[in-house]
């Protein structure tokens, strides 16, 4: 049976990196977009979000992470999207998000990407 | 374009058998995950390549969400039908929710979604994105969706 | 001996509303886990343990495998439904095989077992044995198995 | 989904430890006695299954274990279980497995519990 929804962070280098497993629903959106707000408001303006283990994602949970762009680009901040399944990057890509977001193979790809850019 | 079909059609018997797997879905959460499974059992037992699934997946959970959402009645259900034969993948998903105007549905897109409440709306171009053929039948009487896409 | 039922019963309507699925599966290896995986999440939805679910899971596994091997016709299949109501599960499981006579089916020992070329003919014990119901109704035109089980 | 049945074994002071992951049906049932087989030939008479990973057996694959008990009766060997799942050992039970193999919480208790009795 897909495993229930779980998320864990770490900070490195001011740089906040969430990482996912199971199904991105409306909750699992919801639950990244609320760990992002609370380290937002703490200055975090990098953000790497791991997919690795999410295989199974749906539109509504997708669009919660909108939200996370919209305040990213705001504040001149930037978004990388890491271990995407290659549907879950298609899907992405019709969503158009990676005309706000980046995508590199693995966090620590995402991590040195961000380290040459800023 | 297309070829102009000839008429020396080489049947491989072995994956021209249509196998079905049919799914009455009630409205409790991530229920949809019980039909992926069968769609990845029927496709995987038919040979067919992991990023083929990964994409029926996106397609096959954006219309369920969207039926449980919107289904109707004391118990809301959805009914799912997978075919797939000759590497085609036909989906039916109904419900017998209220139905809705198709044509009054606004295309996404991410710039104007960015500054605005609602961030949602994406599950149609989805679904037209990732198949081959998308039809909607909708009414009072509730909707159903009926999606085709090639697998190999 | 149960005891005689009161009248003034009280109804958890959170847990008394009926929650069903079905599913008609394909004979393709392993498939039952898709029955299987729509049951767990009925039933953890309805917030049953896991103990109940397992002897749940073991009842059902025995029901689908002996109908998907019997099931008969060009495109064998199997139908299976669930539904919960008040803690109560009952499963039907439906093939459209030849039928049998369980009368001359006898009760399997493993003393006997040991020795003899066939270890096989379990699923019938394990089925009545982790029931509180078990009906089968057999014919030319198929077997229809219904499975009673208290979950709480 | 649930995962593809696997099996890896270890030999331990001539026990034989199998350990199961995955759906034990017809097929993972015929591969565990088929490695018991395997070693049996070379001599082990110990054997301990370990169906942590195996919640969901049928009976079909667990019938293939009453040839493992059955050669191990004539040569005065031992089977252990470990690590079951409630339902599957209340299945045991009723196929009367236990009267012909032991069961043990862990592997480790197995192991203690044949060399104090061997
Ligand atoms: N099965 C359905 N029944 C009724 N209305 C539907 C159905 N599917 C889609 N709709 C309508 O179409 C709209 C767009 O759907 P979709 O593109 O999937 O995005 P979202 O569901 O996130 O709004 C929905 O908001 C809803 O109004
Ligand atoms: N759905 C069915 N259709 C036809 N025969 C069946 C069906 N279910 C059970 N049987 C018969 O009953 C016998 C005993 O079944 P069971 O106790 O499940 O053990 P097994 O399937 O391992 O033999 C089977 O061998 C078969 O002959």
């Amino acid at each position: 049976m897909e495993q229930p929804f779980t998320l864990t962070t770490e900070v490195r280098d001011a740089r906040l990196i969430i990482s996912t497993s199971g199904y991105v629903n409306n909750v699992g959106g919801e639950a990244i977009a609320n760990e992002f707000q609370k380290h937002y408001v703490s200055g975090v303006r990098e953000v790497i979000i791991n997919l690795a283990h999410s295989k199974v994602v749906n539109s509504v949970g997708m669009s919660f992470l909108i939200e996370i762009i919209e305040r990213l680009s705001e504040s001149g901040g930037r978004l990388i999207f890491t271990n995407l399944d290659p549907a879950v990057e298609k899907m992405l890509a019709i969503m158009g998000l990676f005309g706000y977001a980046g995508k590199e193979k693995t966090v620590e790809d995402a991590l040195s990407a961000l380290s040459t850019q800023s | 374009m297309k070829e102009p079909v000839v008429n020396t059609t080489v049947v491989d018997s072995a994956t021209d058998t249509a196998v079905s797997l049919t799914i009455t879905l009630p409205r409790i959460p991530d229920i949809e995950l019980v039909a992926l499974e069968g769609l990845e059992r029927l496709a995987r037992h038919l040979g067919i390549g992991e990023e083929k699934i990964g994409e029926a997946r996106i397609v096959v959970t954006e219309a369920i969400i969207n039926a449980l959402e919107h289904a109707g009645g004391a118990h809301p259900s959805v009914r799912v039908e997978f075919t797939i034969s000759s590497g085609t993948l036909v989906v039916f998903v109904r419900d017998r929710g209220k139905g809705f105007n198709p044509a009054t549905l606004e295309d996404p897109v991410i710039q104007k979604k960015l500054g605005t409440q609602s961030k949602r709306g994406w599950g149609m171009k989805l679904m037209k994105s990732l198949s081959d053929d998308f039809r909607i039948q909708t009414g009072k009487s509730g909707t159903t969706i009926t999606i085709t896409k090639r697998m190999r």
